[in-house]
């Protein structure tokens, strides 16, 4: 029995092609263990070794890690979204409709895309706190707080496009609320001080561009589709790798 | 203003926001007062 | 940062095999673990609480209350207090800035890396103190705001209008005007902005209080003042002052009735 | 051959001279090509035609409207009618504060916002709550042709309001002239 697996373990791993994929053996010895750190993509954003207190739970609380979990699972439930999904005022409501009654599973995505904003947008500041009480930020790690401050702006602005899409009236008015804002800015705005005195109307401030027109409508909801699907996760995820590269250079800041 | 933009609970509203963000203030130092400790016993222990 | 403190912080990380473990299989476990307890509580949370989907969106209806998404309900809650050009656009704004500059105003060599409060007592103190403040504008606006975005406790009847008794919101300027009697013809008038007398003390209040906050600790605690620098104190004092300032507003707000502490036709604080 | 050291400083100054020449304009070329694409992002941005519909409409007769606040044309166009005494002019619905549409309460003879309380008389004055603004009026004229009311809804009034105990006025004196109010 025994050598019967092994003979189907060495047949599977006894050829070109796995070992072209995997260049080391299962990581059971501290070589191999090794090994794999610096042959795998995802794992190398650890390094091979790290200090004691850095695996402490109650140091680091997991925080930083799950939020990237969490980017993930938006990243990929929010793909499954959009194959029923398409932006246009005379549909939206009804695909999410669907999503929820017609669609296999739909509603379970759905419901794990909302949860997962949630859950990030809380980790995200949980592991700033964090990072604040532990003076994680200190040199040589001054940038990189400034980097994470950052993406949790665009965290807050990608939870902020996506509440449009459902176009309910929740999504309408929470985002009607938060484009009135931006027609209050200063200078910018046509409601904001100054704006009117430098000719800001509702027709060429800072809003309109923002909503491509003077209401929440179908030029608006489509530029919120492209930021929240498109450009928002592409900016995250450069910034997420300056991130972690930087994480990865400097070392955990970690006791002991 | 002959009515309603007020507050029926003024008092309550004010004594809410004074005592809820010391609270939370509090707890946030008293949390990290608290790991501070925890690592130090650990440290000493080993 | 220069090679050599790259370096020697790369040394110092692999200092010594006996302090470091590997990672597989230490943190990758840990990491694996954390996932899977995160998937199943997402899965779970997912499957009893479902995400909500209202009427189909409409101009001419607003939800009574019209809330926001529970993490900008704190913006939501100062937007009953300040005007939207200060709630929406620069207070949030020095937030975002107020949290970028952290690392550049915090000289303090201490507490690098391990959980401390009793070596950097203020920087703690001020941070939770922010914290605490945007924590409970969410609990007020999620928890007990109600219809037209009035108080109700948790035991209130949240299915009626609050009937509210008369409450008078009055500016700064006029409470000026009424208690000494000024003159309301103003003493000089720059296009539309007409400056009385009662304007003006008003300028003074608002702009003393930064004055007084800047220099109190300039001469009780000339220690910390050195500590920073001129840069560095004068940044951490605007942030910080700024950020009391939002909580006393609301304060006089609710203890006084006072709408605006300084009125210009452009804008209002 | 020995060098003019003087030349020898003349022709390493010109280099300096042209280095920097250089320097500048290879700069100012990506600094001007960025400033270019940014500026032609942002007209990218701005669309041209609006797929909306027309700010300028038509609301009926002036003898359509009996004193008093009208809400016919609230669901399609976000106006209120209102005549009074002397005549009539179009409050329009939105808050001054955040742009939630207030509701009219006939038994108060107030608009009250449900975004964040803010309350408004007939006038459009502010008498509670945090809008810092009173309610903008739109423009109106008269058909010269049907005689009905023309609104233009982006042509908007909107006067710097004074605190007062009763709230944020305006005097109607200021508030009642041509183009935003119809003496009819």
């Amino acid at each position: 029995m025994k050598e019967m697996i092994a003979k189907i373990v060495s047949l599977i791993t006894d050829n070109q092609v796995y070992r072209s994929i995997f260049r080391h053996g299962y990581p059971t010895t501290d070589a191999n263990r090794a090994l794999i750190m610096f042959s795998s993509v995802i794992l190398h954003l650890h390094p091979v070794r790290v200090r004691r207190g850095a695996l402490k739970i109650r140091f680091t609380w997991c925080l930083g890690g799950l939020t990237f979990f969490f980017f993930v699972m938006l990243a990929i439930t929010g793909v499954f979204l959009m194959f029923y999904y398409v932006p246009d005022t005379r549909r939206a409501y009804n695909d999410i409709k669907d999503l929820g009654t017609v669609v296999y599973f739909g509603s379970l995505f759905r419901n794990m895309h909302r949860w997962s904003a949630h859950a990030m947008v809380l980790s995200v500041w949980l592991h700033m706190t964090r990072v604040f009480m532990t003076g994680s930020y200190k040199p040589p790690r001054e940038f990189n707080w400034v980097v994470g401050v950052i993406l949790l702006v665009l965290t807050l602005v990608l939870s902020w496009t996506g509440y449009l899409l459902p176009w309910d009236q929740l999504a309408l008015w929470a985002v009607t609320v938060g484009s009135k804002m931006a027609e209050a800015a200063p200078l910018l705005g046509n409601a904001g001080p100054f704006g009117p005195e430098i000719g800001m109307t509702p027709e060429n401030d800072i809003r309109f561009v923002l909503l491509g027109g003077t209401v929440v409508g179908q030029s608006a909801l489509l530029r919120f589709y492209v930021l929240h699907c498109l450009a928002l996760p592409l900016v995250s995820a450069v910034l997420m790798a300056v991130h972690f590269w930087r994480i990865r250079k400097d070392g955990f800041s970690g006791p002991l | 203003m002959d009515e309603i933009w007020g507050y029926p609970h003024r008092l309550g509203i004010t004594l809410f926001l004074i005592f809820g963000t010391a609270l939370l203030t509090v707890g946030f130092i008293g949390f990290t007062a608290w790991l501070e400790q925890s690592f130090k016993k650990e440290k000493i222990k080993k | 940062m220069e090679i050599s403190a790259l370096i020697k912080n790369e040394a110092e990380k692999t200092r010594s095999p006996e302090d470091t473990v590997l990672v597989w299989p230490n943190l990758v476990y840990i990491e694996l673990i954390s996932i899977l307890v995160a998937t199943a509580s997402l899965l779970f949370l997912s499957i009893i609480s479902p995400a909500p989907l209202e009427e189909l969106a409409s101009a001419d209806t607003t939800p009574n209350p019209t809330k926001a998404p529970w993490y900008f309900l704190g913006l939501q809650e100062l937007l009953v207090y300040f005007d939207p050009w200060l709630a929406g656009v620069v207070l949030p704004t020095m937030i975002i800035i107020g949290l970028i500059i952290i690392p550049y105003v915090d000289p303090n060599p201490n507490g690098k890396g391990y959980y401390t409060f009793s070596e950097r007592k203020f920087s703690v103190a001020g941070f939770s103190f922010g914290l605490g403040l945007w924590y409970i504008l969410i609990v007020i606006g999620v928890w007990t705001r109600g219809l037209d975005w009035s108080w109700y406790w948790p035991w209130s009847d949240w299915h009626v209008h609050m009937s509210v008794t008369a409450v008078k919101l009055v500016d700064l300027e006029l409470i000026f005007e009424n208690m000494f009697g000024l003159p309301k013809e103003p003493l000089v008038t720059l296009g539309r902005y007409g400056i009385t007398v009662a304007n003006l003390i008003t300028w003074v209040f608002f702009l003393g209080y930064y004055a007084v906050g800047f220099t109190v600790p300039f001469l009780l605690f000339r220690n910390f003042y050195n500590k920073l620098g001129l840069i560095r104190y004068n940044l951490v004092m605007f942030f910080f002052l700024s950020m009391s300032g939002v909580m006393l507003k609301m304060l006089l707000r609710l203890t006084f009735n006072i709408k605006y502490l300084v009125v210009t036709p452009w804008f209002k604080i | 051959m020995a060098e003019d050291p003087k030349a020898k400083e003349q022709e390493l100054s010109r280099r300096k001279f042209l280095t920097l020449v250089g320097q500048c304009a290879g700069w100012g070329g990506i600094v001007a090509s960025l400033g270019g694409v940014g500026v032609g992002t942002l007209k990218y941005l701005i669309p041209n035609v609006l797929y909306e519909p027309s700010s300028i409409f038509k609301i009926g007769l002036p003898s359509d409207y009996g004193v008093g606040v009208d809400t016919r044309f609230m669901k399609e166009r976000q106006v209120w009618v209102v005549r009074n005494e002397r005549g009539m002019y179009v409050l329009v619905g939105i808050c001054r504060h955040l742009g939630c549409t207030p509701n009219w309460f006939p038994d108060q003879q107030r608009f009250r916002c449900p975004c964040h309380g803010s309350i408004y008389d007939t006038d459009g004055n502010v008498r509670g709550g945090p809008a810092p603004r009173t309610l903008w009026r739109s423009g109106v004229s008269l058909d010269a042709v049907d005689g009905q009311i023309i609104v233009n809804f982006n042509q908007r009034q909107d006067p710097d309001p004074k605190g007062t105990d009763e709230g944020l006025m305006v005097e109607t004196s200021l508030r009642e002239v041509s183009p935003f109010f119809l003496k009819v």
